[in-house]
């Protein structure tokens, strides 16, 4: 193979590598903003909540002799747990009582108390987590490739289509969709808001933790801000791929980490230098500008043009 | 009828009076060194905060729609002040301090203004969440050209370094200037809001589709507003830029935008004087929270939730402090006035306006007279910079699913 | 008048230090992004302080520390300074933590004619050289080491550089170790970027620097991005040469796989293995016992900080004004865990360079570099 | 059979139900008619739990609705066609059928039940995986029609199901509430269109800003002159 | 008839491969008052929203007065002289009644920003002026004593006829009136056509009305114009639409006279019957939209 096909496509898979963590998070997102319409700020919070559960509970689990990777057991109880209470605690009184706007000052708040509680309980250093998986990389000649992108991105691809599934045709998911439209013809219906509402947050806390042991086996550290830009990348994602969209979360989050990692790679080349791979982010923000500029909605979203 | 004692001019003047004694409140403080550096600091602050805040209420309160990226502006006032500043000094043009700082903000107000209408004209065609992601990424765009560009770091200009902070800019910002330039901008928006062009925007949040049907140019409008927005905070920069004396592009920053949206919300969604009292009471907070030093943020995140929970249109809803109407009060406090009169008024009648609603008009037999005008537009005058408290009524934001829920049970929501 | 330009009423006031305590105030950033750095400054305070309180404090008056975050905010870190200047017990203020902040102090402390050190304040350009000093190395500086060390010790001949432009301190060594490369005839053979100091994934450009047949990288990041992440990915993407990295890599954050971070070396104040110097050794062991961890260059430096405003405080005399510790400290020699210095005309420090190299997962002395 | 008693409901400072007493007994059909305003949205409402009452009570068939969750009442074989149909727009008409037989336990009848939606409104056979979003109006009146008899309801809340119909459908609408009257479903219906109403209806209450204030049968309203003068058009 | 008004030639519009109109043609001269009538997802909603510029049209071109007016944006036609209401209603709900009618007065304010910063004399006036004339619009419709009631506190019917107020203060020359009369009971049916009324003597206007409420149509409209699938089926006068088969099977229904009630009275006898004419007519519509 050509050394600047075995570059070009390694570019490629890391560009998967991360892109496929954007996913699983972007999910998260996806599942709670087509319900409630509200920005969970938090969500990236969660990642990190089930990071430090990893990042206690895996010495444990490697001691019982267990592979690493079951860590994600106790840390999908935990995100769950951390999820439905931000959402009784917080989020459930504030909907009932405000309006779009102060909800999402109240998931920002989440955020920035997830964030300085676990600050006050962990320290603002950052820490280091064991290796997760030890899966070999697969090798075609020169191009070598990381088993955790393909692992993930597998996982991720399996979820989706799982979440698709379970929205489509099963009746808890018929009641979320109903839910995320019309809550009161749901009433109606028979359908159960609270529980289904709590369901959802359940389901996106537990992707939080799956993609914090994605995460965590590609960028092996911890910290209390990790989440934070992690998240605003993936909730960009989930903008990009059409928010409230399954796949479109899949299709966003890949998309994303592509841009990065080509960027990364080629634009000081393709520019002559002028544009360096420091733009990295502002091209992201740019092509997520022009994709919504031509199709609001996103790749993936249907378009709610409002029928007059 | 409730009439009021004062008519219109002489509610200007109450409260021109009113800004007035705050300012000799003010100059006393300072001049007497009752005000440490500490707390001029803080004054400076909370007026930068005013701008911003008072400025960005227009775009997310009256206009509706939500933006992530009001510091990318300010980032663009306060760099441009900067490094005009700086050019001055460098060029040797002589002029004095206070109009080398007067022309620098206004210089860095209109760049940003610019820029506004740069990223209005496409950005606004988008709503809700989606406008709030794509102006977040104009800012985050902003912050990393800023950081590339080598005459926008260190001492600037030809000998600027790439990736440093911006250092070494003459600190012309005083006090007392800025104080006034606050109150102007209250004034401007104050004034562009009590007119047509405040109607047109409501209206606009209100129904896009059936503002258009009547008439409205709403693209116009709504970038119109974005650029007004986009002007002041583009002057808060350049008053920041002179005030603190050194910039980084991390200033850009969606965290720091969303500080300025949670004052917004907390003062309540279209009231002037809400933003105020949240501006100032919001930079006076962290301070106050010194004390509990470690977990400073905790109880700083706490509180915010137990606001939006508890108080969730902010602290004044939509409801409007006038000094003016305070008077009023005092005087026909012995009189009483009626409370409750026809069903229709009650509650909820608080409109967007604060003004016509809850002044002399709720009464459905007003026979308004043409005298009653003015006072319909501007009975009500926030008096700029005046905190004060007070029970708004329910105010209803511009979301559909506001508290009044049951009320998408009724026609007219059916498609939405 | 009321401008900020001239507040000068509450400076050197006489006053100043009469009470039983002598309070120093600190300014680091405690929260956000940057609030693992504050926060090993904040331990070396701690650290010093209470040794100090225990051998009889200065000049027989108990220390107390004022500690205030700024969330790496110079509006914050303007105004937590102010508050602590109009505190007369305050005799010099420890940080800021970053340089954005400190940029952002520099001229309040002219102004209030209160000294502030900062520990780890690296940027060229913030230097004042009147009520501002730091303790630590300055950008340009380093990265001329780097790249000495890279043609005369270790002799290669094609270097690569990686930096985040987003960070002073990144982009700010990167450009000096660039620009003494070319003068000592090195070939960089490429030059990439990220748009933060904080980001997590840079293959790309790793996969880019390794392609350019460089032998030799300068990578200038934290200990939290370097350790977890830059070098393993290099390894990854098949790049064996050299990484080396500014104080920043101190305390360097591990992966299981330690053998990934062989031939990497880095510029520190001191060697944890000097047995010489016996305060490098204390140091070390009595942070561990107080904080259960390893300290970091922060640590180090805001450890040392504490024992420059204790030298500068006793020498200007029994009850000193705060332009008398000013006078003290301009100028003076210091010997602290992070070496041996004198603060010259711009408040930094002329100090000899230590070169690390990671062996095993241990930092190991390999040299020392003599300052100009 | 459905009882309120002496119900008050408030929208904080607006009293819209200031104490109305009524019943519907087992396979009536009872019409409630009243201007614009007038209450009789807040009292179905309230009666499926998407309003809380300030007090007064609502039985139905033995069980206190105003204890009962409001996701409870339709399994109790009450169904609602909210005023404005409120149908999921981003669901096909399928779908929206589909939903309407969530409370069942037993999901296989649902296949059935879309026959006889389909059997009723043809239109909605042909347009079945269209968005319900981007039907007209009286497509829409359709599907909420059909998606409330999914779940086999024993009564049936209506509120102004012929509002914005063509005068053929709302003929429809009316031959299908008779329908489901002969077959023994127990009807409140709420009319703007009052004559075609009373003209149905076995009996009738007359709801006036919050109070009833006149019932009885509905014939005898249809002929009342006050009646005929507020409501039917002179 | 002189110039008409409103020419509209070869109307139609494509969704997603469903033609909701197609080959829409119609002319209202002044003053006149022409229906528009048809089943339920006909296309009339979509006619008054190309009209409006909501919609662009896929083929065909309108005018009024004689200025081409297709390809327009909304603001633009409403300012050239087509205002609306809409089906669903739409009101500015958090301002004031009187507000709602000076916003549409927008396009007849003259002072600029300026003025309205430094509250100059002519600020004053023309604020006073507009008050005088929306109080005066409001009048007509008996909403004077709301104006400064919150919009969405108004009773149903009032906010309907806000909306139609508002649509006047727009100053048009065609009005379009989407369903005014849905939800409303016949007494208050006539107090709105006696507001229809007014409004046509006033000013002079011609108006589109879109009802369902035959008796309306048929007291009021000088001419019907009746669509089925997207297509016109019939126009002309009210009783000759009345008795086109046509319009009774794909619309009116076999007993075309208002006398709904007996009409009901033999549905309840025969319930089966009732869905079979249902069905029989869709089948019907069917091939017509063939
Ligand atoms: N969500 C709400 N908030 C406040 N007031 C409300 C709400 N919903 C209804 N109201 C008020 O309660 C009263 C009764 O309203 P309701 O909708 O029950 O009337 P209605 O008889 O159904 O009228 P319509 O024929 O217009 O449907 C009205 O005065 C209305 O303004
Ligand atoms: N934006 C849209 N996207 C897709 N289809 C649409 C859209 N707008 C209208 N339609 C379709 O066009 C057809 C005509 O709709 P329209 O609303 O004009 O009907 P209408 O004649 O006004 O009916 P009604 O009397 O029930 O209001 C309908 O079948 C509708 O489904
Ligand atoms: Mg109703
Ligand atoms: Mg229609």
């Amino acid at each position: 193979m050509n050394s600047q096909l075995v570059m070009f496509i390694s570019q490629i898979f890391n560009g998967l590598k991360i892109g496929s963590v954007y996913s699983l998070v972007a999910l998260g997102y996806t599942m709670v903003y087509g319900i409630i319409r509200l920005i969970n700020f938090a969500h990236g919070d969660f990642i990190m909540v089930g990071a430090y559960v990893l990042m206690l509970t895996a010495p444990a689990i490697i001691a019982m002799g267990m592979p690493a990777w079951v860590a994600v057991i106790p840390a999908i109880l935990i995100c769950v747990a951390v999820g439905v209470i931000v959402e009784k605690a917080a989020y459930k009184p504030v909907r009932e009582r405000g309006n779009s706007m102060t909800a999402l000052i109240t998931a920002i708040a989440m955020s920035l108390l997830l964030e300085n509680g676990a600050q006050a309980v962990f320290g603002a250093d950052y820490k280091t987590i064991p290796t997760v998986f030890s899966i070999p990389s697969v090798n075609f000649g020169a191009l070598h490739i990381s088993g955790d992108t393909i692992l993930t991105i597998v996982l991720g691809l399996v979820i989706m289509v799982g979440l698709q599934l379970y929205v489509s045709y099963t009746k808890r998911g018929k009641a979320m969709r109903a839910v995320s439209e019309d809550k009161e013809a749901s009433i109606l219906m028979g359908v159960n808001i609270n529980s289904t509402i709590t369901l959802t947050f359940a389901i996106g806390s537990g992707l939080a933790a799956v993609a914090s042991l994605m995460y965590v086996a590609a960028y092996p550290q911890v910290s209390p801000t990790m989440g934070a830009m992690l998240g605003l990348k993936a909730f960009v994602a989930a903008v990009l791929g059409g928010i409230g969209s399954i796949p479109g979360a899949m299709i966003g989050g890949l998309t994303i980490g592509l841009i990065e990692s080509l960027t990364k790679a080629y634009i000081g080349t393709i520019t002559a230098g002028i544009i360096t791979s420091a733009f990295s982010d502002a091209i992201v923000f740019g092509i997520l500008i022009v994709v919504l500029l031509v199709k609001p909605s996103g790749i993936m979203g249907k378009n709610e043009g409002e029928k007059v | 009828m409730k009439k009021s004692i004062l008519s219109t001019k002489q509610s200007y003047l109450v409260c021109a009076l009113g800004v007035l004694a705050l300012f000799l409140l003010v100059m006393a403080v300072c001049e007497t060194g009752l005000a440490s550096p500490y707390i001029k600091g803080i004054m400076m602050t909370a007026c930068i905060a005013v701008i911003m805040t008072t400025s960005l209420n227009l775009t997310i309160g009256v206009l509706g729609q939500l933006t992530l990226g009001c510091c990318g502006f300010q980032a663009i006032g306060a760099y441009t002040a900067a490094l005009l500043s700086k050019l001055i000094v460098a060029q040797g043009i002589a002029m004095s301090d206070m109009s080398r700082f007067l022309i620098t903000i206004v210089a860095g107000g209109a760049m940003a203004c610019i820029f506004g209408v740069i990223v209005g004209v496409p950005a606004l065609r988008l709503h809700g969440d989606y406008l709030a992601i794509i102006t977040l990424g104009f800012g985050e765009i902003i912050r990393v050209i800023i950081q590339n560009l080598k005459f926008a770091g260190g001492i600037g200009l030809s000998k600027g370094q790439q990736g440093q902070a911006l250092i070494g800019i003459d600190r012309l910002a005083n006090l007392y200037v800025v104080f006034w330039i606050t109150v102007l901008t209250v004034a401007f928006l104050f004034m562009f809001g009590r007119s047509r062009y405040g109607r047109a925007v409501k209206a606009i949040r209100d129904d896009e589709i059936a503002a258009s049907a009547s008439g409205l140019n709403t693209t116009y409008l709504k970038v119109l507003v974005f650029a007004i927005s986009a002007f002041f905070a583009g002057v808060a920069g350049g008053i920041f830029a002179q005030y603190i004396g050194s910039l980084n592009p991390a200033m850009a920053g969606w965290l720091n935008s969303i500080n300025y949206v949670i004052m917004v919300v907390f003062g309540g969604m279209g009231s002037i004087t809400g933003s105020i009292v949240s501006a100032i009471g919001l930079t006076i907070l962290p301070e106050l929270l010194r004390a509990f030093s470690d977990y400073r943020m905790l109880v700083y995140s706490v509180a915010l939730v137990l606001v939006m929970i508890f108080r969730p249109q902010g602290i004044f809803g939509s409801w409007e402090f006038s000094l003016s109407k305070f008077i009023n009060h005092l005087f026909y406090r012995g009189n009483g006035p009626k409370r409750g009169r026809a069903a229709v008024a009650v509650e909820g009648t608080a409109s967007t306006d604060g003004v016509a609603s809850t002044e002399d008009n709720a009464t459905p037999d007003t026979a308004a007279g043409a005298d009653d005008v003015s006072r319909l537009q501007d009975g009500v005058i926030a008096s700029a910079g005046i905190a004060g408290t007070g029970e708004g009524s329910a105010g209803v934001g511009p979301d559909p699913n506001a508290p009044r829920d049951g009320g998408a049970m009724q026609e007219g929501d059916d498609r939405r | 008048g009321c401008s900020g330009g001239s507040l000068s009423e509450n400076s050197g006031s006489d006053s100043a230090a009469q009470g039983n305590t002598i309070t120093l105030g600190s300014i680091t950033t405690n929260s956000g992004t940057a609030a693992a750095y504050g926060e090993a400054e904040v331990a070396g305070f701690k650290l010093a302080i209470s040794e100090i309180n225990k051998a009889g404090g200065i000049n027989g008056k108990k220390v107390k520390l004022e500690s205030m975050d700024d969330k790496g905010d110079p509006t914050e870190s303007s105004n937590a300074f102010n508050k602590l200047s109009g505190d007369d017990s305050v005799l010099a203020v420890l940080g800021p933590t970053i340089s954005a902040t400190t940029a952002a102090v520099a001229p309040l402390a002219d102004q209030s004619k209160l000294v502030a050190i900062a520990p780890a304040a690296t940027a060229d350009s913030i230097e004042s050289g009147n009520y501002l000093f730091r303790a630590c190395f300055k950008d340009s500086y380093q990265g001329e080491i780097a790249a000495r060390f890279a043609a005369k010790t270790l002799k290669v001949k094609k270097v690569a550089v990686l930096y985040g432009t987003g960070d002073p301190y990144s982009s700010g060594t990167a450009e000096s170790f660039m620009k003494e490369a070319k003068q000592l005839g090195l070939d960089v053979v490429d030059q990439e970027s990220s748009s933060s100091a904080d980001d997590t994934e840079y293959s790309s450009q790793l996969q880019k620097i390794q392609a350019s047949g460089a032998e030799f990288l300068y990578a200038p990041y934290y200990y939290s991005i370097a350790g977890p992440y830059i070098i393993p990915q290099a390894r990854s993407v098949g790049f064996n040469g050299v990484v080396m990295g500014p104080d920043g890599y101190d305390g360097l954050k591990l992966t299981d796989n330690v053998s990934l971070y062989n031939k990497v070396y880095y510029t520190t104040h001191y060697s944890p293995d000097d047995k010489e110097n016996s305060k490098v050794a204390d140091f070390i062991k009595s942070f561990r016992s107080e904080n259960k961890s390893d300290p970091n260059t922060f640590s180090a430096l805001s450890y040392d900080t504490v024992y420059m405003a204790k030298q500068a405080i006793e020498k200007a005399g029994k009850n000193p004004t705060r332009e008398q510790v000013r006078k003290a400290l301009a100028g003076s020699k210091f010997d602290g865990v992070t070496g041996s210095f004198t603060l010259d005309k711009t408040g930094s420090p002329k100090k000899s360079v230590i070169v690390l190299e990671m062996k095993d997962g241990k930092p190991v002395f390999n040299s020392t570099v003599k300052p100009a | 059979m459905l009882d309120i008693k002496d119900l008050k409901v408030s929208y904080g400072a607006v009293e819209a139900l200031k104490g109305i007493s009524l019943h519907v007994d087992d396979g009536e059909i009872v019409s409630l008619i009243g201007a614009n305003g007038a209450g009789k949205t807040t009292t179905l409402h309230t009666i499926t739990g998407l309003v809380p009452a300030q007090s007064g009570s609502i039985t139905f068939n033995g069980h206190d609705l105003l204890a009962t969750k409001s996701g409870k009442i339709v399994t109790l074989g009450m169904a609602h066609i909210p005023e404005g149909r409120h149908v999921f727009t981003r669901m096909t008409v399928q779908e929206n059928l589909e939903m309407g037989a969530f409370s069942l336990k037993d999901q296989s009848g649902v296949g059935k039940g879309l026959e006889r939606a389909f059997e009723y409104f043809p239109r909605l056979k042909e347009r079945r995986n269209q968005l319900a979003g981007t039907l007209s109006g009286g497509e829409q009146q359709m599907v909420a029609m059909g998606r409330a008899l999914m779940s086999n309801p024993t009564t049936i809340l209506m509120d102004e199901p012929s509002m914005g119909l063509s005068p053929l459908l709302v003929k429809d609408i009316f031959s299908i509430i008779t329908m489901l009257h002969a077959k023994g479903i127990t009807i409140l219906l709420v009319e703007q269109n009052a004559k075609m109403a009373l003209s149905i209806a076995d009996r009738a209450y007359v709801l006036e800003t919050g109070r009833i204030t006149m019932e009885g049968d509905a014939n005898d309203l249809l002929h009342d002159e006050k009646v005929r003068r507020a409501y039917l058009g002179a | 008839m002189s110039e008409p008004i409103l020419k509209a030639e070869h109307l139609g519009i494509t969704f997603g491969g469903l033609k909701a109109v197609s080959d829409f043609n119609m002319v209202i001269g002044k003053g006149e008052l022409v229906g528009l009538i048809g089943p339920n997802g006909a296309g009339k909603t979509t006619v008054f929203n190309l009209l409006t510029g909501v919609y662009k049209p896929t083929e065909g071109e309108f005018w009024l007065d004689g200025t081409k007016m297709s390809g327009k944006k909304t603001y633009q036609v409403v300012r050239a002289g087509i205002a609306r209401t809409f089906q669903n209603i739409r009101l500015f709900r958090q301002m004031t009644v009187e507000e709602n009618v000076l916003v549409a007065f927008d396009d007849s304010f003259s002072y600029h920003m300026g003025a309205a910063i430094f509250r100059t004399p002519g600020f004053w006036k023309q604020e006073k002026k507009k008050h005088a004339q929306a109080i005066d619009l409001l009048r007509i419709f008996g909403l004077e004593g709301y104006a400064g009631v919150q919009a969405a506190n108004l009773a149903y019917g009032q906010q309907r006829k806000l909306e139609i107020a508002r649509a006047l203060a727009t100053g048009m020359k065609l009005l379009l009136l989407d369903e005014p009369a849905a939800g409303m009971n016949p007494t208050e049916t006539e107090d709105l056509l006696s507001c229809i009324s007014t409004i046509r003597e006033r000013f002079g206007i011609a108006i589109l009305l879109i009802e369902h409420d035959m008796s309306l149509v048929m007291k009021v409209c000088q001419r019907i114009q009746v669509l089925d699938y997207g297509r016109t089926i019939a126009s002309g006068l009210p009783n000759e639409v009345a008795n086109n088969p046509q319009v009774i099977t794909a619309y009116l229904g076999t007993d075309a006279d208002d006398g709904v009630a007996d009409d009901v009275a033999t549905g309840k006898s025969s319930v089966d019957g009732g869905a079979d004419t249902a069905e029989s007519d869709a089948a019907d519509k069917k091939e017509g939209a063939r």
